[in-house]
């Protein structure tokens, strides 16, 4: 312990003895604040006090001296506690860190490249609630007629979910070279993530796919949030829902497919449950919202489309995101 | 019935000053010695937040007596630059090991309730109310 | 502050008073854990501490009581700091446990099956330094002639780590099929590496191939750690280097591979840089306890030989491993 | 030169004789009080863990003195069950939040050095010291 701080706190307290008054107070305090970050524990802190008092005032009763002692033993736990929260402030540092480089491995491990489609034109957002993002998109693009998208959402955020999402990417990678429908898509994958994930963990997903030799958009889902289809012509939007479970629950499994087609000016958005089921201090916003939005900026591109709905339900929640939040748009130019 | 006393804070001596006047509020209104101390502590790192990063503002206290809940509120106010990130601010882990003092997390510990309201370029106002229990 | 604290505080401050006696502080100090559990603040107990002092030695001087108002005044940011540790901690175990699930997916999603081959006896230890894994070991056994291994080691620890890692078992799957030399198995986890993450990410992989039929046992190296073939024979280690570059850093490397018969008795270990270049307070291990360490147990089973290397290493260490720590020994029975 | 004296640990009042040896000895050795207070707390939750533990074991005081380095060491031996997870042992954050107290962390916390032998079935060393400055 140091002997300048000793005779510091000494001044400070006859100070405080002679006459009570605030200033001496404030200095005090402001001098325990050097006292943590010069990590001078508790008991430390009795034991100067005891020394500086018996230097200020000599003949202080023995019990008073013994009570001291006591109190110092009393406090050897607190300072005990003290030093365990300066190692805690440090390893939690260090964790946030590791997320911030996990975080940058996932953007470079699961990038995906927007297909540059004629007639199509795609825009989409993602945004993690945490770091780590536990929404996924996968664009393939198999030759010049066909654009597709897989939307998954890993049950759970954070680290277990970006653990299960580099192994969507992997499944979705050994699809490239098959020129797959929806149903098939999703049937192949449920069949990687059956077998290499627990029964704890689940994965929505919905597959697009838009063909330009008949604009056709078909898709399958399994247990993801319904897309929605603008019409044009009719200024209203259409629910595409598809039956199928969740990935990862049973081994073989029936995705039913269906298909729309799309007209100028058409354009679908598919999104995650991040989107869908907003809460805000008021309780759940209604759906309806997102149309209104999206009907707003219809004539826009499929990315403004997509920021807009982002921006405007961000706001909606104080800026602060419960679940991860994915759009995608196709529209059709 | 409520009774408002305040201090205008321009210098370091005026925190004294609105420590002293939260002190003796904190004991009329009957606290004990331990919370007095931490009422006058949460007014001194609201008080100095205001010297540091405002410059000037005021502090005001209210006592709230009579028949209801009895206790003091603490009314912090400035027209400084605003805090940016409050998300930030009010995390924890940072008020110890920085130089910062207690910190707004600290402020929010001491005391009872606990509310900010900031715009960027108009000012902050914090509010923090203790019970006597 | 409850009142009966304040109580049996007195009795217990009394006695010392009367009695300097250790029986007293430890009574004392088995309190003052009562006091944390119970939130009870370090200001609060110097307060507690006056009114017992009154109560015990009515006559205590007024500079005594003076000192413990100024004692409160620098102790209420100890308390503050207290009290944030309790947050703290609980943020802490909420990470804790998010780790707890990503370290069984990681389990799931990693397994690998360790070869039931006759003729060779198989061991392995692999042990995380914190929660997650980022050295890795996959097993193929693709007929009833062949056993092949890759021992692996991301770069870093922890999550970032993990997730380069499922991208390495899923480029490990794609081989699963191909009857491959382990110098084409490098090659091929080396485009995949290099494709899928950024400059900053190097993983050090050894693949090594038991062949039955020869007896031969056929390894590469991406910069990892040499491996050490124990002779039975000549009751000696040779190091097994095979030149080549990390994965991911270009695109096409050779890939050197060599070849050593095992004869009955030889092992060979495989291991990560966590076994090699472990330190202690002393500084860095000599590298010949590891063979010392293996030759005491050379007659035992492959397992037992892993698992004592790992016991005796990580108790050199007090129990606190710096870095993941991976061992595979192939013995030929 | 090195003294050396040792309580058996078989009932709690062998952790007060325990902790009243070490507080002489390291009065002796020259520690002040706060250090003498820290060296009493390590035995205690070192002879306490024997006592809930293992049932009983020894605690010795080794007194370093001479020209060279003065101090204080604590072996805390058992023949109990051993320390099955030592890394999990020795990891922080559940000191105070448990009932466990102070824990091996904390002994590890009040000394300067520190030291665990243990094996399943076979028992427990812990050997710890505190250098005087
Ligand atoms: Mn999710
Ligand atoms: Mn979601
Ligand atoms: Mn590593
Ligand atoms: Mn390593």
């Amino acid at each position: 312990m140091p002997r300048i701080v000793g005779k510091e706190y000494k001044d400070l307290l006859k100070r405080y003895i002679t006459s009570q008054n605030e200033e001496n107070l404030y200095f005090g305090q402001q001098f325990s604040r050097e006292f943590i970050e010069k990590e001078i524990s508790p008991e430390e802190v009795i034991s100067i006090h005891k020394n500086a008092l018996v230097d200020v005032f000599p003949d202080v009763p023995d019990k008073v001296l013994h009570s001291f002692d006591f109190l110092i033993e009393m406090m050897i736990h607190y300072g005990l506690a003290l030093r365990e929260h300066q190692s805690l402030i440090r390893k939690q540092e260090e964790i946030q860190m590791e997320m911030n480089v996990a975080a940058k491995v996932q953007d470079t491990l699961l990038k995906t490249k927007k297909p540059d489609f004629k007639e199509l034109d795609i825009g989409f957002v993602t945004e993690p609630a945490k770091k780590i993002n536990g929404d996924y998109i996968y664009f393939l693009n198999d030759n010049c007629s066909e654009a597709s998208v897989a939307v998954a959402d890993v049950m759970g955020k954070g680290i277990p979910a970006a653990l299960c999402m580099s192994m969507i990417k992997f499944g979705m990678d050994s699809l490239r070279n098959e020129n797959t429908s929806p149903c098939n898509a999703l049937d192949i994958v449920n069949r990687i993530v059956e077998k290499s994930v627990d029964d704890s963990m689940f994965i929505s997903m919905f597959y697009g796919k838009y063909d330009a030799r008949d604009a056709s958009f078909s898709y399958a889902s399994a247990g993801h949030e319904p897309a929605l289809h603008y019409k044009a012509s009719e200024g209203k939007f259409v629910e595409l829902n598809a039956k199928g479970l969740l990935l990862g629950v049973h081994k073989d499994v029936e995705y039913e497919e269906k298909s729309v087609i799309l007209e100028e000016g058409d354009f679908i958005a598919m999104m995650t449950d991040g989107v869908t089921e907003i809460r805000t201090k008021q309780g759940f916003i209604d759906e309806e919202i997102i149309q209104s939005i999206m009907l707003e900026v219809k004539e826009r591109s499929a990315q403004t489309i997509a920021e807009t709905v982002y921006e405007r339900l961000s706001q909606l929640q104080d800026f602060q995101l419960r679940d991860d939040f994915t759009i995608v748009i196709f529209k059709k130019e | 019935m409520e009774y408002r006393s305040s201090v205008d804070i321009h210098s370091e001596w005026d925190i004294v000053a609105a420590r002293q006047l939260g002190r003796n509020e904190a004991k009329k209104s009957g606290f004990g010695t331990v919370d007095q101390a931490r009422i006058t502590t949460a007014i001194s790192e609201l008080a100095r937040n205001i010297y540091l990063y405002a410059g000037k503002g005021k502090i005001e206290i209210e006592r709230h007596t009579g028949n209801g809940l009895r206790g003091i509120t603490i009314i912090a106010s400035d027209s400084g630059p605003g805090i940016p990130d409050i998300r930030k601010v009010m995390e924890d882990g940072f008020s110890t090991s920085g130089g910062l003092g207690a910190g707004m997390p600290g402020v929010k510990r001491l005391m009872d309730e606990f509310k900010v309201d900031t715009e960027a370029g108009v000012g902050t106002i914090i509010t923090a109310t203790k019970w006597l229990r």
